[in-house]
């Protein structure tokens, strides 16, 4: 049924679809209108048989899904940001265990500064902790991932996080089919915990794992990591045979048949994107052979669909929300990895930090300069030169130059003169 | 299930994992001597009948009672109780009160009419014990068990020795002395009465292949005091033996005993109760240094029995007699002062001690005496082989209890002897000092008081002074045994040990110790409250 | 009294049993069928009184429960030395998560068997003092706050032993820990520092707070049975002497719990709903220095130059928990 | 494409506002694109929400800087924020006020706009008469349904309706209604005008 809502809203309905049974929550923007949806749900009794707790941190907030887990009820959770990184260590815990949580992630910058728009520093943190990663273009990409994650993980025995561009797409009104619950629990089987705590089979989880198989339990964890490429392809197209919609999947492409240039990006970013490219496409624009590759499963990553993906252009602009300081991109490490041997020509441009817009227009010049090998390896979008420059030039000549965060916000002007 | 590798485990596999193998000292279950058996001169086994009284098998108990000591009524009523002096619940609150809880059982048995075990199958052997107070009754008590018949000659009329001639009825009520008596009668101990032996070797010849001497001190010792004629003078033996013939002997209203000692108590309680309105005993030293039990000095004392301390009697006259003050030197000996004073007396009773009647041993060879006793080994025999004795002619510790222990003791060696063998006791395990232990684990519960009669009836009769108690509170008592040095399964040991390493076998089967498991950490050793387990080092 | 006071003079309620103990009136531990629910070959160390504390508390729970536990053990020497693999001391469904969420994960267990309408199967969780007053305070103040129905049992041996001796802040003042050395003006741990749990227990408010020590088993195990009646959050914090970390001989293990309690060192209470109901009095009091000399962490107190001031500080805090928690020796009853 | 933004200020139901217009659209079977300026601006300081409308799919998440239409629920606001930026000279305007242009200053700046395309409505006012309460957002969505003509106004009744129920709905249909007169009576008087100059 079509609908028109807020995509917080749309990912609530969704989740509360796949009969969660224990939730657990707590604030912090711009993941907090999905709990608080859920929460009414179970408190007026429409998601039964639920519980929320309402948790002290979200530290708690994954022990909470962990404990839950391994009892055997399907688990849910939501954070962002700081939150992400306050839970990393029971994040890491419980794939180590073994348990199909899934959670969503509203992608938020990481402080400090602290911000609390949207870049995918927060998710990427986290991209070796053994969750499996979807990234979703649209609100309604974000919730038909859910369906498919509580599928996934608790086929997998892997907990999932579904990432969504906060406030972009977490708050964003927009159209969505939300499906009925009918079609969800078709596709969606009752969980069946590969291990469980109860007391007429008692078993001790989370043993202490010396070396001498340690590798072992890591490996393992690799190796069902590959058997979901396999999977998640599969369940995508199951979900569109019951749902009639191409969600998920591992990557999308976007009129790259001919492309030489091919921009691969994750998120909400890619409708921008491929507007950007329409326009670039049309006749009386150039016609330029651009397209898209969208990376809609970040963990585990799909070396393989993204060789194919790009093996016939010259070049890839990896456009990603991330940074590795020090480095350039994360994304772009990722997607150079698979393109070893490729004789690819690869850009890095870092764009849309700490919810920096980006800007169609933007990105009509970087593709242009993209498709002419005019950019540095590592671009960084819409920087303010000035203003870096500036405090670079402070820091040489004073040794007490304050918070830098500060100091920017002074060049750049009072925060409520901002431009949207 | 199919688990997940290595993070999940199935339940319980640490037992693969012997930690048995950590260990550098081992846990020992031992049986420690409690206190109380080492200081029983009857060699009572007393934690071993308290355990059984304490469920409430009494005649469980009574028969682990006897096994040592077949007079349990009398003995709970006369023993001195040396037992609860060496009670290591003194250090928690009071001593257990054993010697109550023996006079239960014992009358217990009486009530019940519990009969001795079978002895042994008969021997063949006969042994002559001359006698029938305690030393006599116990020795041929113990010799019929082991099979062998034993065949008492009592001079007097009646058996008992001084159980019958020299404790007041108000401190043993004839009818328990005769009940015990009679059950060791009904055993098949012979008694002939007013059979006095008088020359032991030639009795030995009618059949005896061993004798048992147990004769007692039957002659008073005398003082000569300076007296008029009309004054009596009495020996307290001749005093309390009369208690037994058909008239009592006439002590007049003042009456004056002369001595210290338990005797001197006893015919001063028993003056009393005959009518006498003052009976006063004369001591010459002070109450600090009396031989008579401090409680029976109480007792005689809340009857109103005066005590002259510090005095001797110089004279008696007709109806007084002349006492001298006495003073103790830097030694703590009495000197004379000087000073003297009259007491008015219608009687004097001596009550200072007495000596064995010997006569009977006349031209025995190889025979030793010495100061009026017969000189025996550790094994109770005479110098004379085949020649045992014991009791008051073979000791100064002239008690009821010492006498039933002499009586075992010598039976035990004429057993070995008649065999041809020597007697050698078993070797006797440390003894369980209350550091052995663990007393925290004892809850603090005062010593029952046993019932006393009262005061007036005290004063004009001979009935029993001291009650004694019923079963509760018998089995209170019994409980307040702290089973010292022997495991009494409260199971500490099996509940402390962090790596249930204690085996628990059931009621009565104690604990054992899983070796697989066992650290040898020592918490059970350190917390079993008896102490009864020990930790040995390991071997190599 | 926590518990109805066994009429039974010989050792009253403080041996594991007695044979002559009707069964009913008998300890769990004494039960030749007690659970057992922490084996034989865990790794503890020689007279560990963790392993002796979880498996008094967790038998008791799962007698009182019918076997119907499951726990939730925060990292730490219980959760190390339980379950290395290939082998696990537990004969009860058991999950280790991280140091500081077993209130969390525990409060995630409740939840599960709520939904799945599984009433009967009751959560149990438990950690170290450091897994419980430092690191898990957070989610365990949380599972008090929302009183999930936990049972948090903290095993209290005053320090980080799993990691080598180190101060937690339950380890008691002058206490030498790697962390509070014995050196310097003011050896060992810092005066003032600190907090005693149970209190900020109370302060939640919860159905049901206790304390209890390895040295009284009878009471140790009301207390669990006493929890498991209710609903809702309840904590029990356990002193459980280290050997290791105390320095004390490995026989001494609960004779130093028997000290800490009846020196006054360590209050043995029961609260329902922030209310002190009952406390376990002193049977025998004794001043601290029987409590501190055993111990090598409290070495430096004494030898040649006894800290007679320092002893003294010890002394006025065990004084004053003898105050506020009532603890003076009374008459025992028969 | 139809591109719109509204100023106002925290708690004058700005976001909401966005929302509703994109359910209005919605409603007429177009897609709709609401989105708030991801501020964590809190009651009184100034806000600004987004909405997009459109016959296709709408991919676009960049911020809208060039609208079709702005509508400012606190006039306030005019002399703080660049309110106008990106504004088209054909674009639409509404703002909350009983005053008029010329008499908010801004008829300088408007002059060679297309006065028809720029309305005022005091919707505090029919708020305040109509719901009860300060809230100018629903009255002024009324307006805009006549201003731009880009939906209906029974699709904002409609939307409403999903949004409030009881007296509430039933109060801010009334100001809605009213609101809608008001600017169509505006444009009329502002085409007459018009007229009456050409």
């Amino acid at each position: 049924m079509l609908k028109q809502m807020e995509g917080s809203r749309a990912v609530a309905e969704a989740v509360a679809l796949c009969r969660p049974e224990v939730i657990c929550a707590y604030p912090i923007s711009p993941q907090t209108h999905i709990v608080e949806a859920l929460g009414e749900m179970v408190k007026e009794g429409s998601l039964a048989p639920c519980e929320f707790i309402n948790v002290e941190s979200e530290f708690a907030a994954m022990s909470v899904a962990i404990g839950a887990s391994a009892a055997g009820a399907r688990s849910y959770t939501a954070t962002a940001s700081q939150g992400l990184l306050f839970m990393a260590e029971a994040v890491f815990n419980a794939s180590g265990l073994g348990l199909p949580i899934v959670m969503t992630v509203a992608n938020r910058a990481i402080g400090a500064p602290i911000n609390i728009w949207n870049d995918h520093s927060d998710a990427l943190s986290q991209r070796d902790s053994g969750w499996l990663q979807l990234f979703a273009e649209t609100n309604q990409e974000a919730l038909d991932l859910h369906i498919q994650a509580f599928r996934l993980a608790e086929e997998l025995s892997l907990p999932i996080m579904v990432c969504m561009d906060g406030f972009i797409l977490t708050h964003a009104y927009e159209r969505v089919d939300m499906p009925t619950q009918a079609q969800v629990d078709a596709y969606l089987p009752r969980y069946e915990p590969r291990q469980v705590l109860d007391p007429s089979d008692p078993v001790s989880i989370g043993a202490m794992v010396g070396p001498e198989a340690f590798m072992e339990v890591r490996y393992l964890a690799h190796a069902k990591q590959m058997e979901a490429l396999q999977l998640i392809p599969a369940y995508a197209a199951e979900f569109k045979a019951v749902f009639g919609r191409d969600s998920g999947g591992l990557t999308h492409t976007y009129r790259t048949e001919d492309a030489e240039t091919i921009i691969v990006a994750m998120g909400s970013v890619l409708g921008t994107i491929k507007d950007t490219i329409d326009e670039m496409r049309q006749p009386e624009n150039g016609g330029h052979k651009i397209g898209v590759l969208g990376i809609t499963c970040f963990r585990p990553f799909p070396i393989a669909a993204v060789a194919a993906a790009l093996k016939h252009a010259k070049r890839f602009v990896v456009l990603e929300k991330s940074m590795a300081v020090g480095l350039g991109g994360i994304l772009a490490v990722n997607v150079r990895m698979a393109v070893t041997g490729m004789g690819l020509k690869g850009y890095t441009v870092v764009a849309g930090l700490g919810g920096r817009a980006i800007t169609k227009k933007s990105l009509h010049a970087l593709f242009r300069q993209g498709e002419q090998d005019g950019l540095e390896p590592v671009t960084f979008l819409d920087l303010d030169w000035n203003v870096v420059n500036k405090q670079l030039e402070r820091e040489k000549a004073h040794r007490r130059t304050g918070p830098v965060a500060e100091a920017l916000l002074r060049d750049v002007g009072v925060v409520g003169a901002r431009n949207y | 299930m199919d688990k997940p590798f290595a993070i999940t485990l199935d339940p319980g596999s640490s037992l693969a994992n012997r930690t048995g193998s950590w260990r550098t000292f081992r846990p020992e279950y031992v049986d420690r001597l409690p206190p109380c058996n080492a200081a029983c001169p009857a060699g009572e086994n007393i934690q071993g009948w308290l355990f059984r009284a304490e469920s409430g098998d009494y005649e469980k108990a009574w028969r682990a009672l006897v096994e040592n000591n077949p007079l349990p009524a009398i003995m709970g009523r006369v023993c001195y109780h040396p037992c609860e002096g060496g009670c290591n619940r003194q250090q928690v609150d009071s001593a257990v009160g054993i010697n109550s809880v023996e006079r239960f059982l014992g009358d217990e048995a009486n009530k019940r009419g519990w009969k001795f075990d079978t002895p042994a199958a008969a021997t063949g052997r006969r042994v002559l014990v001359v006698g029938s107070g305690p030393a006599g009754l116990s020795a041929a008590y113990q010799l019929t068990r082991m099979g062998h018949k034993a065949v008492i000659h009592e001079a007097g009329p009646l058996a008992g020795g001084m159980m019958r001639f020299g404790i007041p009825k108000y401190r043993l009520p004839r009818e328990v002395l005769d009940a015990e008596i009679k059950r060791l009668l009904d055993f098949g101990v012979e008694i002939h009465l007013q059979t006095k032996v008088s020359n032991v070797l030639d009795a030995m010849m009618d059949g005896f292949d061993a004798v048992f001497l147990g004769v007692g001190a039957h002659i008073a010792k005398r003082a000569y005091i300076p007296a008029g004629d009309a004054n009596k003078i009495l020996d307290a033996v001749a005093v309390l033996r009369g208690m037994e013939g058909e008239s009592a002997p006439m002590l007049g209203r003042k009456v004056v005993v002369y001595g210290g000692g338990n005797t001197a108590i006893d015919v001063a309680r028993t003056a009393k109760r005959l009518g006498a309105e003052e009976a006063i005993i004369v001591y010459r030293r002070t109450r600090d240094k009396m031989p008579a039990h401090d409680f029976e000095v109480e007792e005689a004392l809340q009857e109103g029995i005066s005590i002259k301390w510090l005095s001797t009697i110089k004279e008696a006259g007709e109806s007084d007699i002349m006492v001298e003050k006495m003073a103790l030197d830097d030694k703590g000996f009495p000197q004379p002062t000087g000073e003297f004073e009259r007491i008015e007396a219608d009687s004097v009773v001596l009550a200072l001690g007495q000596d064995a009647d010997l006569s009977l041993l006349e031209n025995v060879p190889g025979l030793v005496v010495d100061k009026g006793l017969i000189q025996v080994d550790a094994a109770m025999m005479t110098g004379h082989p085949g020649v045992f004795a014991g009791g008051d002619m073979a000791g100064n510790d002239r008690t009821v209890t010492v006498a039933v222990g002499h009586g075992k003791k010598a039976a035990r060696a004429i057993d070995a002897w008649l065999r041809g063998e020597k007697y050698a006791p078993p070797p006797k395990p440390e003894i369980a000092t209350v550091e052995r232990m663990n007393p925290w684990y004892y809850s603090d519960a005062p010593k029952t008081v046993r019932p006393v009669l009262d005061i007036i009836r005290r004063q004009s009769t001979f009935e029993e002074v001291l009650g004694g108690l019923d079963e509760t509170n018998a089995l209170f008592e019994a409980r307040r045994c702290m089973s010292c040095g022997n495991c009494f399964e409260c199971d500490n040991c099996y509940g402390v040990c962090p790596d249930n390493a204690v085996i628990k076998r059931g009621p009565g089967k104690r604990f054992q110790f899983n070796f697989d498991y066992c650290k040898g950490c020592g918490i059970c050793a350190a917390e079993c409250p008896c102490g009864a387990i020990r930790m040995v080092p390991e071997e190599n | 009294m926590s518990f109805q006071p066994v009429k039974f003079y010989q050792t009253g309620t403080f041996t594991v049993g007695n044979r002559l103990l009707p069964p009913e009136e008998r300890s769990v531990q004494a039960s030749t069928k007690r659970f057992n629910s922490i084996n034989s070959g865990h790794r503890a160390c020689q007279g560990c009184g963790e392993a002796l504390g979880a498996r008094y508390a967790i038998d008791a729970a799962m007698e009182a429960t019918d076997g119907q536990i499951i726990a939730a053990n925060a990292t730490g020497c219980l959760e190390v030395f339980s379950t290395p693999y290939p082998e696990t001391s537990w004969q009860i469904p058991w999950i280790h998560s991280l140091f500081g969420n077993a209130a969390a994960v525990a409060t995630g267990i409740a939840a599960a068997l709520k939904v799945k309408g599984k009433k009967d199967v009751r959560v149990v969780a438990q950690g170290g003092d450091g897994g419980t007053t430092d690191i898990g305070f957070g989610c365990l103040s949380g599972m008090f706050e929302r009183n999930d129905d936990v049972l948090y049992i903290c095993y209290d041996n005053g320090g980080y032993m799993n990691t080598g001796v180190q101060r937690s802040s339950a380890t008691p003042a002058a206490a030498r820990t790697s962390t509070t050395p014995a050196v310097g003006s003011d050896p060992g741990n810092v005066f003032g520092q600190g907090k005693f749990l149970p209190a900020i227990a109370l302060a939640h408010d919860i159905p049901y707070v206790a304390t209890a020590t390895v040295a009284d088993l009878r009471d140790l195990e009301a207390k669990v049975t006493r929890a498991m009646e209710i609903r809702g959050a309840r904590y029990i914090h356990i002193l459980v002497p280290c050997p290791l970390g105390w320095g004390t001989a490995a026989h001494d293990t609960i004779r130093m719990a028997r000290l800490a309690k009846e020196t006054g060192i360590f209050p043995v209470f029961e609260a329902e709903h922030g209310e002190i109901k009952s406390v376990l009095a002193i049977r025998h009091p004794l001043p601290v220095e029987e409590y501190l000399k055993p111990q090598k962490r409290y070495a430096h107190l004494f030898g040649k130059n006894p800290a007679v001031e320092t002893i003294a500080r010890i002394q006025a805090l065990a004084d004053k928990n003898i105050r506020k928690y009532r603890l003076q020796a009374r008459k025992e009853g028969h | 494409m139809f591109q719109v933004r509204i100023h106002g200020r925290g708690g004058q139901g700005v976001v909401t506002a966005a929302e509703m217009l994109s359910v209005a659209a919605f409603d007429e079977g177009r897609h709709a694109q609401a989105f708030p300026s991801f501020g964590s601006e809190r009651t009184g300081a100034p806000v600004v929400a987004f909405c997009r409308i459109s016959d296709r799919e709408i991919r676009l998440r960049e911020p809208i800087m060039e609208p079709d239409a702005i509508i400012i629920q606190d006039p306030t606001l005019l002399h703080q924020v660049d309110v106008f930026a990106g504004l088209k000279k054909d674009g639409y305007i509404l703002i909350n006020t009983s005053k008029t242009f010329d008499q908010l200053g801004l008829g300088d700046f408007i002059r060679d706009w297309r006065q028809e395309r720029l309305c005022t409505v005091p919707a505090m006012e029919l708020a305040l008469k109509h719901v009860g309460r300060p809230v100018p957002n629903v009255p002024l969505l009324g307006g805009f349904a006549a201003v731009a003509g880009i939906i209906q106004l029974e699709s904002v009744i409609k939307a409403i309706e999903e949004r409030f129920s009881g007296k509430v709905a039933a109060g801010n249909v009334a100001a809605a209604r009213e609101a809608y007169a008001i600017v169509k009576a505006e444009m009329e008087e502002a085409r007459r005008k018009e007229t009456e100059h050409a």
